[in-house]
């Protein structure tokens, strides 16, 4: 089993069901995707790994851990951080508060501690202020620490939200959609910015990704979803010569009109 | 580009809502009643001032919209002014053929003495010329250069300011010789402000505005040349003076200025409570008046030497008591209600608000909380042999106690704690997923903002020496929202402006105590869409402002639609 | 969203069940107190052979109804409203209340002519009209002046304009009209009883059920039935479809304050034909008791909101008696809660209260609790 | 004179330039197809298109008549239909009055009964389902309900946000040979799709957006030959 393994998930929403029997296994310090159709239960599996969804059944584990009972803060402090495909960063904080916030888990200063601003708290606020800006500059953003980030490039907000997940220190992250939106040179950079993430800091990676370009480049293992189910998983080779993956990610013409719906 | 007819009809029908407006607070009594308080003798009252005013604003509005040269623009604002009259003598001609007063109780033959100058219906040329002259005037305004309608604009303002609060600025430089004899000698007399003293106001801030424009410039650069050191120094001084201002505020503005002090205190601190929940946490709650009264009742049952006095303890030990209690009812509110979101959280709490005064007030409590009766005989606090007796003493009390609260706040803001309010507040959902315990956290801000507002309730006990439980009605939650927002939400120093807006002015105007919450409602609506970050924006919110467009302007996008939303 | 971090969190879940079972153990000992008293012995119920006969029962659920139906009537407004624009428009109550006042003036003209008694259903039409207009205009300009320019405004901003605008429309009613109190003429026919089916019935209160139900069967056939009225449910689901629909957005929300407005007014004056007396802070409880049934109802369903606002004005008038006056409490209470009617309002406070902790989607609603929230 | 042309479109959200500067033009009867990644741009054209976003520079035709600053409700009157992104049908209105919604701002109740009986046509599974409320209609209905309410308006341009996303590949199939036939029937077509091969076996001509601009733009037949177009859907 790897660093974080699924077992038989299913998730519903009243009659849709979103993720049906998923097995998922990631194996530690490896880069792994999940493509496949809009609408085929990726996001759905990341919401339901952090724990904002509640699988109806099937379990899954962290570290060999169960965390599929946990709540979503818990399972943030076991060392699992996300992104978000439509950007959520907090838009009326500062990209240093963004990051700050993301340490939160780490950090250990009680209220009482922050009032009467005890060297404990002042030593733990010091330290995370370091190392916020480090991470700022990890992300190429040295110098911004002071903006609001709502005002900020779109790429740019990408890669503070990267920042913000980095700053829980995870063991696994997530990645929804990377590179959208983002032009040819940029999804380059990702790229190479996600492969440091894994060799350097030595951190499990699970991104979505439509961009196919990024996903054959960077990938070692691809599990393609449909309809909430596994149709295939592989390295970039197999899954793209595999016929199921090529009917229901590209589509093609088959002489089904006219079959009732 | 529209057709010149369709614009002058725009400056007519521009200028009739004016003079709709002039008709409202003339039939809502506010001429009248604030003709009582004379601005300069002789010339203007208060409420002749309003509608002069409002013939400005017409004739201001008009010559802004629209290009064209000085005549044209002047004529537009004749064109604007002369529809406010002509709204002011319609009310006239209508007053004189039929008795309005048996509906609105203020058509007085007073009124319509100060609308037609004396001359009942056949003034009505004349308000219509008058109307225009103002209008004129009004358009003229827009025609100065920013450089010259700056300094005059402050020269009125202030000479007004002046002239409304003569009373209060004669108590203050009261005395028989000395400088603050002199100057009072200088600009009043004792029924007023005479026409030479505004002049001389007039004169005075005039010019001192003109030449602080000029050399704001120079005088920042020196500052800003100087040594760090030095910077610092400058800097101690400025807030060591305005600390001594405010030290002999009491004693130098006497009971009345006090008892307005105070009670700019206790919603200070009810400020900062809420802002910490609303501001800070996103926690939107319209029965924080609960904690208030949770706060004063502690107090009042532990050292009444009343009816209902338990303990007879004395203030100091018992405010701690009021501190964690007040903590406690917050956690207590707080749990129910994590779930509920958004503007069901308001309704759930005004309900929760209610539902405490309702009980204080009813006869089934009565028995431990004096029912409507309330807790009579609270003592006042002293310490060692000095009583905190009346406004004049409990001020300080106030004072210490809000700068106490505040330096809390502040710490509590840029802690680890308040950041994590902030992101429950962006996003609630993103802050669970970055490990923050949300009930722990919404308790907490539940908690703490409660405590803030006990200490208020404790002082306000002590103040009144008793405690009613009509005082704690939902107009006093609602007017704690509304001071925070006025000042901006999130921002410590917004709370004092805000209650300084909405609790001291109107305490100042006392005596319009009838038109204050309809001034108050527009002053909120018109604030909403004029400024809705506040007098005073949070810092971050501020230096936004200064760097980039207006927030108004960011509409989508991945995050800025969510700030919006 | 899918919100699962309470029911996990065992202490949290604790609390709430203690919070329901005090509850609901007041409501049983308190009705069991109430039903009992005056019976022979601790264990016989003799429901209507205590100190309350059937008739005062049957009157108070009458005096429910009647009171619950204004309740509908206003709810009506705020529930519209919410469903299109997500915001509780707070000055609502005192649309209201502009309606009842000013039609007090076109009533009591009626009455000095004595046009009042000669055609009581002519002039209590009339009057109704002259609410309508008056509160639908009111809510135009409201709309237009304080809501409107902060469409896209974050939450809490239209939601303190509102406010601004409630003390607003309150504080000019009392400057032009004064702030006492106007007695509201009376119908001479509507004075005393009518007998139904055996039952004497007050005939204010026939005459405001009757008349809301009217109301509301108008309104709600407008709301399902009329192109317009389909328009507005459209708009309340999906305000940007709806524009990519052909719908003028605007004037769709205009109608909806505009019917809003003009249920409120009528409610306005079926209110004084109970209380028989206007006065301009009058909107302000019964505008936040009716947003209560709105929300009670499942906010941004209209029938909903009508059920809401019955059910909490029979729960209102019922309730002090059926579940406070028998609440004796030995050593404490022994004759049962001194007063119990000044606590009606607590028990509205501790439904609204109740159903927004337990089921925020109230009776009839759906998911909208977390839509958009 | 195009039937549809937008003319050097910016479009921003806040300080995020999400158009920069495109030209699209579309003629009487065709279908034209817009491809790309997510983020790329798609769904904010044709949200520009029908009113919902304002172009901060640019200008959008329709029949040579400028409309980037009429609202969106008096577009849809000069003759543009817009199906959008994830369906959006009023749930809890019946499939009805859906459809009477789509004709809401026509008054010619013989052309809008044409119009029902040809969406019924077109879909006869909406015609079994008249009086269910929306939200109880399956996956592919919905979809079936979106397209014919937009062409209940009666559009000279109907423009479909991704009509194939979630669907199973038989209702794809059903979906898209649908289009072909509200084509010759004489609407034209305007469609974003991440099928890039369906939506290019039906288009006559493609765009290729990326980033907010146009990458690439040409006949259907040379896009799927084209290999950049290959490799961006396909990896290859």
């Amino acid at each position: 089993m790897g660093i974080l393994a699924s077992q038989q998930l299913t998730k519903r929403f009243g009659g849709l069901i979103a993720l049906s029997e998923l097995d998922l296994d990631v194996a530690e310090r490896s880069i792994h995707s999940i493509i496949g159709p809009n609408g085929a239960g990726k996001t759905t599996y990341f919401n339901c790994v952090t724990g904002f969804y509640r699988a109806e059944e099937g379990r899954t584990f962290f570290n060999g851990q169960p965390i599929d009972t946990l709540t979503p803060d818990k399972i943030t402090q076991l060392g699992i951080a996300r992104t978000y495909q439509n950007i959520r960063l907090f838009a009326n904080m500062t990209c240093l508060e963004n990051i700050l916030v993301g340490m939160h888990p780490h950090l250990k200063s009680s209220w009482m501690g922050a009032i009467l601003r005890t060297p404990a708290t002042r030593q733990d606020e010091a330290q995370a202020h370091e190392e916020a800006i480090r991470l700022l500059q990890f992300v190429g953003q040295r110098g911004k620490g002071d903006y609001l980030a709502r005002n900020l490039p779109y790429g740019e907000q990408r890669r503070l939200e990267v920042a913000r997940a980095l700053a829980s220190r995870p063991k696994l992250l997530l990645l929804d959609e990377p590179t959208a939106g983002m032009n040819p040179r940029e999804s380059m950079d990702t790229m190479a910015f996600i492969r440091r993430l894994r060799d350097e800091l030595g951190i499990t990676i699970l991104l979505i990704e439509h961009n196919m370009r990024v996903v054959m480049g960077i990938s070692e293992i691809i599990t393609v979803l449909d309809f909430g189910q596994k149709i295939a998983e592989g390295t970039p080779d197999q899954v793209r010569n595999d016929p199921r993956v090529i009917e229901a990610y590209l589509g093609t013409r088959r002489g089904v009109a006219g079959v009732g719906a | 580009m529209r057709s010149d007819r369709g614009s002058w009809g725009r400056v007519i029908s521009g200028g009739l809502i004016f003079g709709a407006a002039a008709v409202f607070v003339s039939l809502v009594g506010m001429v009248e009643a604030l003709g009582v308080r004379v601005i300069v003798i002789g010339v203007i009252d208060f409420g002749r001032l309003l509608l002069l005013l409002i013939g400005l604003g017409a004739g201001y509005q008009a010559a802004r919209r629209g290009g064209g040269g000085v005549v044209i623009a002047l004529l537009r604002g004749l064109l604007a002014g002369a529809a406010t009259g002509a709204g002011l003598a319609a009310l006239l001609v209508l007053g004189s053929e039929v008795n309005l007063r048996g509906m609105f109780i203020n058509a007085s033959p007073a009124l319509f003495e100060i609308i037609s100058f004396g001359r009942g219906a056949a003034g009505v040329p004349l308000v219509v010329a008058a109307g225009a002259v103002v209008g004129v005037l009004g358009a003229a305004a827009t025609l100065l250069p920013g450089t010259v309608r700056g300094p005059l604009g402050a020269g009125v303002t202030a000479t007004i300011v002046i002239g409304l609060f003569q009373e209060l600025l004669q108590i203050i430089l009261q005395g028989e010789e000395g400088v603050r004899a002199a100057i009072r000698q200088l600009i009043f007399v004792p029924e007023g402000l005479p026409p030479r003293g505004a002049l001389e106001v007039f004169v005075v801030v005039l010019v001192a505005s003109a030449l602080w424009r000029s050399r704001r410039p120079v005088v920042r650069g020196w500052i800003s040349k100087r040594p760090p050191r030095t910077q610092r120094l400058l800097r101690l001084l400025g807030l060591l003076l305005a600390v001594a201002v405010v030290l002999v505020l009491p004693a130098a503005g006497g009971l009345f200025v006090s008892q307005v002090l105070v009670l700019v205190g206790l919603y200070t601190l009810m400020g900062l409570g809420l802002n910490l929940e609303v501001g800070f946490a996103g926690l939107l709650d319209l029965g924080f008046v609960a904690f208030f009264a949770i706060g004063a009742y502690t107090v009042g049952l532990l050292t009444s030497t009343g009816q209902y006095g338990v303990a007879h303890w004395s203030f100091w030990a018992a405010v701690p008591v009021a501190l964690v209690v007040s903590l406690i009812a917050g956690f207590l509110f707080g749990l129910p209600i994590l779930r509920i979101r958004g503007d069901y959280l308001a309704i759930a709490t005004l309900g929760f608000g209610e539902i405490i005064r309702l009980l204080a007030l009813s006869d089934a409590l009565r028995p431990w909380f004096g029912g409507s009766q309330g807790i009579l005989a609270v003592p006042k606090p002293n310490i060692g042999g000095f009583e905190f007796s009346g406004p004049m003493q409990i001020f300080y009390i106030t004072l210490v106690s809000s700068a106490f609260i505040a330096f809390v706040a502040a710490r509590l803001r840029d802690s680890r704690l308040g950041r994590a309010w902030m992101a429950m507040r962006e996003d609630e959902d993103v802050a669970e997923a970055m490990g923050i315990n949300l009930i722990n956290v919404k308790l907490l801000a539940y908690g703490i903002g409660g405590a803030f507002a006990g200490m208020g309730g404790a002082i306000f006990a002590a103040l009144l020496g008793s405690i009613f439980p009509h005082s704690f009605n939902l107009l006093i939650s609602i007017n704690v929202l509304a001071l925070i927002i006025v000042g901006g939400m999130g921002s410590l120093p917004g709370v004092v402006v805000g209650s300084l807006f909405l609790v001291g002015l109107p305490e100042l105007l006392r005596e319009f105590s009838d038109f204050r919450f309809l001034v108050y409602g527009a002053a909120l609506i018109i604030m909403m869409q004029v400024k809705p970050a506040g007098l005073w924006p949070a810092a971050a919110v501020r230096r936004e402002l200064l760097k980039e467009e207006p927030v108004g302007a960011v509409t989508e996008g991945p995050v800025a639609e969510r700030a919006e939303a | 969203m899918q919100r699962s971090f309470l029911q996990r969190f065992s202490i949290v879940g604790l609390y709430l069940w203690g919070f329901r079972i005090s509850v609901l153990l007041i409501v049983v000992w308190g009705s069991f107190g109430t039903f009992q008293a005056g019976c022979p012995s601790v264990f016989t119920l003799c429901a209507f052979k205590s100190r309350y006969s059937a008739d005062v029962w049957l009157d108070l659920l009458v005096y429910g109804l009647s009171q619950g139906s204004v309740y509908a009537l206003i709810a009506l407004g705020y529930t519209m409203v919410y469903g299109i624009l997500r915001m509780i428009n707070f000055a609502h109550g005192d649309v209201f209340m502009a309606g009842a006042y000013t039609a007090y003036y076109l009533a009591a003209a009626f009455g000095r002519a004595g046009f009042l008694n000669r055609h009581p259903l002519l002039s209590l039409a009339a009057v109704l009209a002259l609410a309508m207009i008056t509160a639908m205009s009111i809510a135009l300009v409201l709309e237009r002046v304080a809501y409107r320019p902060l469409r896209r405004a974050p939450r809490l901003i239209p939601l303190i304009s509102a406010i601004g605008a409630s003390f607003f429309i309150e504080y000019a009613f009392r400057g032009f009209f004064g702030s006492g109190f106007q007695a509201y003429p009376e119908w001479q026919i509507f004075k005393g009883e009518w007998a139904i089916a055996g039952v004497g019935i007050l005939r204010t209160q026939a005459v405001v059920i009757v008349a809301a139900v009217a109301l509301m069967v108008v309104l709600y056939g407008f709301v399902m039935r009329t192109k317009t009225g389909t328009a507005m449910r459209a708009v309340s689901e999906d305000l940007e479809v709806a524009s990519l629909m052909g719908i003028d957005v605007d004037r769709v929300i205009v109608i909806t304050f505009g019917i809003g407005g003009a249920a409120a007014g009528a409610a306005g004056v079926l209110y004084a034909l109970v209380f028989k007396q206007v006065h301009f802070f009058m909107g302000f409880f019964p505008g936040i008791k009716a947003f209560t049934a709105a929300v009670l109802g499942g906010i941004g369903n209209i029938p909903g909101a009508m059920l809401g606002g019955v059910f909490l004005g029979i729960f209102e008038s019922m309730g002090p008696i059926l579940i406070l006056e028998g609440l004796r409490v030995p050593g404490i209470y022994p004759g049962g809660i001194p007063a119990p009617y000044q606590l009606k309002d607590v028990i509205a406070f501790t439904m609204l209260v109740m159903v927004l902790i337990f089921r925020p989607s109230g009776i009839l609603g759906e998911r909208l609790a977390t839509k958009k929230a | 004179m195009a039937l549809l042309e937008l003319e050097n479109v910016h479009v921003y959200y806040g300080n995020i330039h999400a158009l920069k500067g495109i030209s699209i033009q579309v003629e009487e009867g065709e279908v034209v197809a817009m491809l790309g990644a997510n983020g790329a741009g798609k769904t904010t054209t044709l949200r520009t298109i029908s009113g919902l976003l304002r172009p901060r520079e640019g200008r959008v035709h329709l029949r040579g008549e400028s409309i980037d600053t009429m609202p969106p409700h008096v577009i849809v009157h000069k003759g543009v239909g817009h199906a959008p992104e994830g369906r959006r049908i009023f749930a809890r209105l019946t499939v009805e009055e859906n459809l009477m919604m789509g004709a809401y701002a026509r008054a010619d109740p013989h052309g809008i009964k044409e119009d029902l009986d040809r969406v019924f046509a077109l879909f006869p599974r909406l015609k079994e389902r008249i009086s269910q409320v929306a939200g109880t209609l399956s996956g592919g209905e919905q979809q079936m309900l979106a397209i014919g309410r937009a062409l209940m308006a009666r559009p000279r341009i109907l423009l479909l946000d991704e009509p194939s996303m979630g669907l199973a590949p038989v209702l794809v199939e059903q979906i898209f040979e649908t289009l072909k036939t509200i084509n010759t029937q004489g609407t034209t077509i305007l469609l974003v799709e991440q099928n890039a091969y369906m939506a290019l076996t039906i288009a006559a001509r493609g765009y290729v957006l990326q980033t907010g601009e146009i990458a690439l733009s040409g006949k259907a037949a040379e896009l799927q030959a084209n290999e950049e177009v290959r490799r961006a859907y396909l990896g290859g």
